[in-house]
Order: structure tokens, then C-alpha cells, then sequence
């Protein structure tokens, strides 16, 4: 399996982990059938996105994306943050080995997810 | 050759030097093509028949029971396909197990679009056939049963002599693929009463692209590949002269060494398997530890997936494997694992980590070092472990 | 190497040992099983793929459309099982010719009594198959039309491009078996606008145990082998890296060479032809001479046979081969000369002198001094050479 | 192909060959297709053959017995002769490879149609 040196970086150096405990939203995507679940966890001020975390049980492409998904929305209003798709996530990544395109997508659904579960809320 | 922190010998395994020296002449000075008429080709031809001999040795075969192939894969392929091929006017019907490598699984299932029958025996949750579903299985259109002797991922070692018996009892040849035991472990063909098997060279330190399949003479099959009458009009095309000799060389070390393998390796999967114990809370071990190959140890961390640690391990220079979809080209996890009734969640978690004749102790103690804190880190990431 | 009097290349060559330098890593420090996980398996994928493209190289054609074999053997196979597997539901007909490698004969001769039709167009004197015979025999229920591009034994060489075009015409799939030609001679695959196409590494100064099946991307055809997802799915079997290496560098190799080995090869095998005509009465050219690979040359030698002619020579030193019935373990002698025209004496008769990159000008001088007195005396015992 | 030392003996150093003019029986065995042909010359005096000779086309085994069979008559008379098997011939010569035993068979019939070649024309 052939990672760029990107997603080992995001993989390896992955800060954006951990329960987020007064999150706003939190979207819970995947199955564990599958091998990849993941958590997102969203704080939501002035319909800005001051703060996210994940939880991710996965593989490496996960992990990464998860992370990466997380720097990209950081600081994001919500409607921004929306408009994420899984394509940018893996660009940002430098790419994705073909059959972990589908963990990039996770990314996104948990995105989508966590913001509509805050907007639930609200 | 840089093999401190290797561990998947299962996988495949690095070519001896003292085969690879056997080998070379073979692509200089001794390159004839062994069908030729002149001396230095005959000389070539002479040489093929010492190695069949050690690799019969190895198996305690006859020398004309013995016909080189591809590998391991190529092996399998002729033992079902040749037999299925020869006695489909007697009946279809082909019974193997749950947890066949992909080379037997996926020709049975090849055959069953065709017209065949193939009934998959389940296996109890350390990995064992039961002799008794082999028993209710047979039926009049039976004509073969393929069950491996050491499965790869778990090491577990099927009862072949008893399942054999069974078969035979009822005119049925049997076929076990013994890629993983052989070389490993004692197999003697006489004593297990095997009509064929399968074995693969680059699992026993010798070179790849060669197998070998065993068939006892009076078991008659089809030919797969045509061409010329190389092997006794079995395998067509001019001899793999370098990967025959190699697998020679191979057999003729594993005699040799075998034993002391098992002796030293043996202790050091045990402490592995000890430590992880020990160091890891919520971890499973896969497979029968009382029928297991001394070299194999899979284990289930429970709330992690398998590729992620492959990867975090590999970042320290250590090589395993995993039964995880993801670190394979599948979405399915290892259907060996899910044969054992582990849920999926635990199969992707699941770690090989499979010894061999260049592992040392200290190696392994720096697995156990390093293992832990990665699991650590992995589950704190995780959304199951913290839910517990 | 000790090849002063080796004349036998189309036979097998010897490894290139700047091939072997090229494989010897693999045994060692990369033996990794590239499917595995870590990041040193990964680079061996990448090898892998690097050698396909020497490969795609040497054929003009895409790297995705070469697949790895076991050699030209199993890549005959591949191509023929794989198509007929695959279209038996649109057609049952086979057209191939009379003096095609064994390879392609048996396999054919199977599928004839598995239900398949084939057709074995002739050739005239010269080895040539005659367009117009493919145009006739080409019915609707034709689904595979495979014929050689140079013939192993007299060096003819087809028209494989008008034979194609003839056959893509009626929208019929055209393999050619180019172990011969590939390696020797320009092979390019869009120009001659070829479906498949075998070539053996151990003819291009490769390893043995290995070969590839050229396959348009769009051209669908069954596996042969079953198992693991390598190969894209087409030959499974944990892949033979060193082999995978050797064939590419060899190819590489090829590439470099061929026009120099022409240019080198030609005067010194058209001075063999000569010399042979002058110093030895009543001999036969077989084979083509215009349309002929550069480096064979196939002459019948009447009333001796070629055995014996053989069996002097290598006691001298010298390697050849013969279509004689006596040098090879069938009792017929060979199928291609006699498809030419010449009598079964004549055939066995006949000896091929086949040469290479090591074969040098005063080799052949040597050989052309030691031939005509073994044929004087071989005829001096004939009880036909003196009757004329 | 691998002949005993003793064959290639025979095939190499082979003496007994050519015609024998004054022959008194003549016999002609094989099939040039099938690439063994062999002549068996015989001389006979007082029933006893005083020199023999052959010709043949064909491979090392059929030169070599060949060779041999005529050693092994020459001196003999003709009844011994007559009991000369194909097995002997081969056996004298420390065996031949199983593809190549039809050799020793044609030697054994050569001489026999020698003789009877021979008696005809008495
Ligand atoms: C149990 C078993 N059978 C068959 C094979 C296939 O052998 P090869 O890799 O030589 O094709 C393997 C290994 O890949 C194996 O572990
Ligand atoms: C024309 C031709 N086709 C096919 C083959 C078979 O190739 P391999 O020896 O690699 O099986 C050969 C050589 O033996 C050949 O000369």
C-alpha cells in the first residue's frame, strides 16, 4: 500500500483527536463492519466552527482524513464547512491510494453529519 | 539482509544464500535447457532429478511422485483442476473448508459456476475442522476433498491424517495444501496418507515463481498447462532449471534445520504471545494454541484497526501483516478470521505476526517494547475503546 | 559462460549476467512479498511496475497490458484458454497453423477434444502460411485465430500483420506467439496490431520460469489460475520477483542490442549457410531465406540423421539441435519440417544452428571445419548415401 | 539423451561399417521414416560367419548396436548367431535408454534376415 508522504505525515503527526466534551454537534459515520468509523465533533459560535475533533476507528487513510477534514473546517462558518467535499480532503492529502477514496467521502458525511446534528439541536 | 524487525514469514520468506549460491550457476555456466540433446544438458537434467529427490525427502515421497510448478498457487490449481477435470463423469461433487487459502478457495469457486458442487466445511472457533462434518459431508458424487494442513493466518494444524482416512474409507482422493507446514514441520506423505499436496518454495527460503506438487503415483490427473512433455506430460514448458534446484537446496536445509527452528522459535512466539497479554488489555488470541504452527501468533486488538498499526509498526521498521480489508485490496476482512465467528470489527483488528529463521530473541522483546505504546495511542483515538 | 560453440539460442540463452546482478537483491534485502503492507514491500511493487514498462517497452505496448506468466508456455496457454473460456458462448472455431510451437498445438489438440473446432492452416515450402487459407477457413463461428510470429525451428517469419488485419476484419481476436521474434527482432504491437502476444524471458537472455502475455486492454479473457487478486486478477500466484526484474532488464537489454546483434549475427549465420552448401553436397535450406530470423538457420542433411551428426559434434564441443526424432523423445520427427514438404528422412536429417550475442565469427569458422568430415564419415557407414 | 560410456564407445570409435562386397546374405531391417535403417552384411564359410559388416542411417543407439551386434557374430556360427537376442546386444553395451531399446531390437532382426538371407540363396 503506497501512501503519499502527506497522508503518513497527517497519519503519524495527527493532532486533531480526542472527545470534544461541550461539542455543539457530533456526527457519527461509518461501521465498524466495514473497518472505518468515525466521529466528528464540532463547537459551533456565531455559526463559526471554533473548534473540532474526531474519533476514528480506521485505517491510515482514514485517520489522515480525519485530520485533515478537521484543519479544513476549523475557523470555517458553517456554510463553508458544508461545502467541504471529500475531493478537496484528498487533494489537500495529495492524493489517495483508489480504493481509500471511500474514506475521504467519510470525511465529508462526518462533516455533514456533525453540523446537522449542532443545527438539530439549535 | 536486514531482517531485525521482520515478521511475516508467512508471507514469504528471503532466499537462504546457500541456496542462492546453489542457484547462480544455474543462469552462467549451467544455463542448458535440461530437453537438450548434448552432455551439458543431460549433466542439467541430472541435476533436476537430485533436487526432486531432496524435495522428496523432504515429504518422505518418491522421487517420481514429486512435479515442479509455478508455486504454491500453480500447485493447488493442478491438484483440483486435474482431478476434477479427470473424474468429472464420476461425480461433481468437491468438499473443502472455510478457511482454504485463496489458491483452493477460489478455484473451488471458479468450479461451481462450472457445474460442480463444492461443500465448505466450517471450522470450530480455533480454526479445527471436524472430522464428523467431513463424514456427513460425503456423498456419492464426491470426488475430492481438499483440506490444508496449517492454515497461514493462524497457524492452526487441521487433523489431515484422520480427514484423509475418512476419504478414503469412502474411495475419495484427498489433497491438503502444506505450503505453510511444510519445511516448518515434519509432513510425511506415507505416514498422513495423502494423495496430493501442495507445497511453495518461497515459503521455505527458497526462491519464488516455483512449487511443487506432490502426487502419489497411482493417482492419475490432467495436465493444465500444454505444451511439451516436460514432467512427465504434467506441467508443459521448459524447466524454471534455477527455481528447481533452489527449492532442492530449500528442502534439503529445512530437513536439516527444522527441528532446531522449532526449538528456538517456538520460545520467542510464546513470550510475544505472553507480552501482548500481559501489556495489552482486550486483546484476542486467534487460532488453537495447542494445534498451531510454532512460527504463527494472530491476535485481535480489540477497538483498532489492523492497518493502522501495520502502519505505526512499519514507521519503526517492523513488517506484519493483518487479516483488516484494508490492508489487503478487499473490502471483506480475512475470511479465516470470520470462519473463527470474530465479528468484523475484531478481524480488522487483527495482527499476524508469523517467525522464522533470522528472528531473534532480542527482535521480538523490541516488538514488545514497541507495540503498546502504538496500541495506546491508536485506542485513544479510537470511539470504541473510551465507550467501554 | 564457456559458449565458444554454443549454437543453440533459440533453445535457451544464458542469463545475462548484467541481469543476474539485476535479480540477486531480490533473493536478499528485497525479497518482500510485494502485496504486504510495509513500506518495503511497497517499493517492490514499484520494481514490479518498472519492470512492466521495460517490458510495454519492448512490445510498443501500454504497461497495463502486460501480465507476468511462468513462461512462453503458460502465456500460450493463457492466451488461448483464456479467449476460448471466455467466447465459447459466441463460437467454437480455432484456426492456427501447422507448424506452431508445441505450446500452441497440444493445447489446441485439448480444446479439439473438448468440443472445439481447429483448423491447422498449412504452409508452403518455406514455412509460410498462405493469408489467402486464413481469408477461406474463417467462419462465423471463429472466435480465436493464433498464429506464430517466428518459427522456433527454421526462423521463418509470418505475416502477422496482414494475417490480423484479416482476421480483425471479420472481428476475430489474433494472438501470435512471438517468443521467437520478440527480443531479436522490432515486435511492435500497435503497428502489427496484434490482441495478444506470448514472449519467454529465457530466449532473451532473462531468467527461465518466466514470460509475459501482452493483452490489449480491451480484450477480455479468462484467468487460468485462481487465487490471489495478482496480476489484475489474471495469474494468480505470489509473484516471481526476480523473474519480474530479470525479464525487464533483459528486455531493456533487448532494446539496446537487437540492431547491433542483426547487424553482427547475420554475416556470420550467412557464412555458416554458405560454407555449409560448398563443403557439403546434397544438403537442404529449410526455411525461408528471405523472410527468416536473422539468427537460424535449418539445414537437412541427407542420408544421415541428425543424432549422430549431434552426438560427433558435441564431443567436439559443439551445441546444436536437430528435428530429428531420435534427439527429442518423440518418435516422429519434427512437425514443422515435415509440414514443409520433406520427407521424414530428410527431417531427420536436418540440424538447426541457432545463434547469439555470445557467438563470435571464429567459433563459426571452427564449426564449419569440424562439420564436413563427421557428415563424410556418418555417410560413409549409410547404406543410402551410397546408392545414389 | 544420456548413453552409457560404452555406447558412445561404440558410436564413436565404430569400425565394423561399410559394405561388404562378396557379401553372402544380406539383410535389410528398418524404416528410413522412422529414422533407423540398418544393412547387416554377412560372410559365411563351413556355417560359420567369417566377417560381417553394416551400414546404417540413424541415431547413436542404432549405430552403436549396430557395432556391437556385429562384434558379437562375427566368428560365430551361424546357428549361435541366430540366438543372438536384442537384449544381449543392449546388455553388452551396459544398457540403452528406454526410447532407444527398439535399437537393439533391429540389430537382433538385421542379422536374422542376414542368415535367412543367406540360406535362401544356398
Ligand atoms: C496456505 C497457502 N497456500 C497457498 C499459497 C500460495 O502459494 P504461492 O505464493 O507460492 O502461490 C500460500 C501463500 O501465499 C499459502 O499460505
Ligand atoms: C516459438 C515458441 N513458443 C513457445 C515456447 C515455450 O516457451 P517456454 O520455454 O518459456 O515455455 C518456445 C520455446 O520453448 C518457443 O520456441
Amino acid at each position: 500500500m503506497l501512501y503519499s508522504k502527506k497522508v503518513m505525515e497527517y497519519f503519524q503527526n495527527t493532532k486533531n483527536y480526542g472527545k470534544l466534551e461541550d461539542a455543539d454537534g457530533i456526527g457519527k459515520v461509518g461501521n465498524p463492519r466495514c473497518g472505518d468509523v468515525m466521529w466528528i465533533y464540532i463547537k459551533v459560535k456565531d455559526n463559526k466552527i471554533i473548534d473540532a475533533k474526531y474519533e476514528t476507528f480506521g485505517c491510515v487513510a482514514a485517520i489522515a482524513t480525519s485530520s485533515m477534514a478537521i484543519d479544513m473546517i476549523k475557523g470555517k462558518n458553517i456554510d463553508e464547512a458544508l461545502r467541504l467535499t471529500n475531493k478537496a480532503v484528498a487533494e489537500a492529502l495529495d492524493g489517495l491510494p483508489p480504493e481509500k477514496l471511500h474514506c475521504s467521502l467519510l470525511a465529508e458525511k462526518g462533516i455533514k453529519a456533525a453540523i446537522e446534528d449542532y443545527k438539530s439541536k439549535k | 539482509m536486514n531482517l531485525k524487525y521482520y515478521f511475516d514469514y508467512n508471507s514469504t520468506t528471503p532466499t537462504d544464500p546457500r541456496v542462492v549460491k546453489e542457484i547462480i550457476p544455474y543462469f552462467g555456466t549451467k544455463f542448458f535447457n535440461p530437453s537438450s540433446f548434448y552432455r551439458k544438458a543431460g549433466e542439467i537434467s541430472i541435476d533436476i532429478e537430485n533436487s526432486r529427490e531432496r524435495v522428496a525427502k523432504l515429504l518422505n515421497a518418491e522421487p517420481n511422485e514429486i512435479f515442479f510448478t509455478s508455486g504454491g498457487t500453480e500447485s493447488n490449481n493442478l491438484a483440483i483442476f486435474g482431478i476434477t477435470l479427470k473424474l468429472k463423469e464420476k461425480g461433481n461433487h468437491i468438499i473443502t473448508s472455510k478457511i482454504e487459502h485463496s489458491a483452493v478457495l477460489n478455484t473451488c469457486k471458479y468450479l461451481s459456476k462450472k457445474g460442480f458442487e463444492v461443500t465448505y466445511l466450517p471450522v470450530d472457533k480455533y480454526g479445527l475442522v471436524n472430522p464428523d462434518d467431513l463424514k456427513k459431508e460425503i456423498k456419492d458424487t464426491t470426488i475430492l476433498v481438499t483440506i490444508m494442513h496449517a492454515n497461514n493466518e493462524i497457524g492452526t494444524i487441521q487433523p489431515v491424517k484422520e480427514l484423509s482416512e475418512i476419504a478414503h474409507k469412502r474411495g475419495i482422493l484427498f489433497h491438503t495444501d502444506a505450503v505453510q507446514s511444510a519445511g516448518k514441520m515434519k509432513v510425511d506423505v506415507k505416514e498422513l496418507d495423502i494423495d496430493m499436496l501442495s507445497i511453495s518454495s518461497h515459503k521455505i527460503y527458497g526462491p519464488k515463481g516455483m512449487g511443487v506438487l506432490f502426487k502419489k503415483k497411482r493417482v492419475k490427473i490432467n495436465p493444465m498447462i500444454f505444451g511439451g512433455a516436460h514432467e512427465k506430460g504434467l506441467r508443459a514448458g521448459t524447466e524454471n532449471v534455477p527455481g528447481i534446484i533452489g527449492i532442492g537446496k530449500a528442502a534439503e536445509l529445512a530437513i536439516l534445520e527444522m527441528d532446531e527452528n522449532e526449538k528456538r522459535l517456538k520460545p520467542i512466539r510464546d513470550k510475544i504471545e505472553k507480552g501482548i497479554i500481559e501489556t495489552i488489555p482486550d486483546v484476542i488470541i486467534n487460532g488453537n494454541t495447542d494445534k498451531r504452527l510454532y512460527n504463527t501468533l494472530n491476535v485481535s486488538i480489540r477497538y483498532i484497526e489492523g492497518e493502522s498499526i501495520l502502519a505505526f509498526l512499519d514507521n519503526q521498521g517492523f513488517a506484519l501483516s493483518s487479516g483488516s480489508a484494508c490492508s489487503s485490496k478487499s473490502l471483506e476482512p480475512s475470511h479465516v478470521l470470520l470462519a473463527l465467528g470474530l465479528k468484523h470489527e475484531e478481524a480488522h483488528g487483527s495482527l499476524r505476526i508469523s517467525l522464522g529463521k533470522y528472528n531473534k530473541k532480542e527482535d521480538a522483546d523490541k516488538l514488545l517494547e514497541v507495540l503498546p505504546p502504538i496500541v495506546e495511542k491508536l485506542r485513544s483515538m479510537s470511539p470504541f475503546w473510551k465507550k467501554k
